[in-house]
């Protein structure tokens, strides 16, 4: 399954791209497309990091289908 | 009558706090937030603000939603700007209409507070010899369902 | 830079939460008071606004006084309109800037609930069948000195 | 010795003016200048009266001297 990526502020620089696609076995989780976010992008690693699954928070053991939109971010710092 | 807004022109805040004004209403709190010359003593140039766009909506939404249950609110304009902005610029309003004073003020303070800690959006410093994408100093919101 | 004003033209809120700001500050938070269409479920057709003027210009400049020892706050701005004012129009606009906006939230409430103690103002409303003298419902200043 | 009265909002309409002079004796405070003024103006007394004296808030035993500016109002109602 094809589970498309979003990188804002901090994540976009480090990663060099605001979005990317990563392909996952079934019933994946957010730690699952973590994993294989950091094998292209180790320098993320050294962030402190916030998930969202469809535009809504997720923690590492949230659960991803096909066509979801996950994105990867540092703490907000807007206001 | 609330609303929830990300612009890139410049925010008028006489404008937002008079949206939310209801005829049985008494008193507005507005935020006014902006850019700050200068942070921890480094002199900043400007500044830059970046959104999630559909999840800082979403994200807006449920702090309004959550803030008329919580307080005797009547209604609730909050405008974020993005894109860059130059010191001095109101960078976030947050107005709070309320038939007593006391509930906007509550209402007002926890909302900007809640913005800071949950609404994607990042903002980046500028310096002379630099630029940073500030990380937020708040924990992240608790996932709901998880 | 803290300002206090009396005023008998339509008040921008704008421009007075704009006068507060510092450079080294990050919020201002201001509290726009303006005329209820019902009180206690009768209908207001317009407000009228006196002040004893030399006193209540008095009385402000204590106020900001008393606020920039009592908080960590930067600047404070408060305009009263007086006058007759219609419906909808701002009686009143306290800005307050700091560098830390909890501060100018709790300033600010300070101040209006001060306001409306002690700066000698009166507010009269006009009903479609008779007028009346608001009167205060706080207690009265206690005098310094007897 | 003489001193200038003021009336403001209710206590302006009650007297049916916004100022007036009353004469006392030496030493006089408040209290007495007020006792003066209700001679006058009984339907005052029906009112919460506060008092200032040279725009100073003041109470009952604030003493007066010739010239002082007495004010005489009902509590405020700005904001």
């Amino acid at each position: 399954m094809s589970v498309r990526v979003l990188f804002f502020g901090a994540t976009a620089d480090v990663a060099g791209k605001r979005e990317t696609s990563i392909d996952l076995g079934g019933n994946s989780n957010v730690g699952a497309a973590l994993e294989s976010v950091l094998r292209d992008q180790p320098s993320l690693q050294s962030y402190k990091l916030l998930f969202s699954v469809n535009q809504e928070y997720a923690e590492l053991d949230t659960s991803i289908s096909d066509g979801d939109e996950l994105a990867i971010f540092t703490p907000v710092s807007g206001g | 009558m609330d609303f929830f807004e990300l612009i890139s022109e410049p925010i008028d805040i006489t404008t937002v706090a008079r949206r939310v004004v209801p005829p049985e209403c008494g008193a507005t709190v507005t935020l006014d937030g902006y850019v700050r010359k200068f942070t921890k003593g480094r002199e900043t140039l400007h500044l830059f603000y970046e959104a999630y766009e559909p999840m800082a909506l979403k994200e807006m939404r449920k702090l309004i939603e959550q803030a008329k249950r919580d307080f005797e609110i009547s209604n609730v304009g909050i405008v974020h700007r993005l894109g860059r902005l130059e010191i001095g610029e109101t960078s976030v309003v947050i107005s709070v209409a309320a038939p007593h004073r006391k509930a906007a003020f509550a209402a007002c303070e926890w909302l900007i507070r809640e913005l800071k800690r949950t609404v994607p959006i990042w903002k980046k410093e500028v310096y002379a010899d630099g630029e940073v994408w500030v990380e937020g100093e708040s924990e992240p919101p608790a996932v709901a369902g998880g």
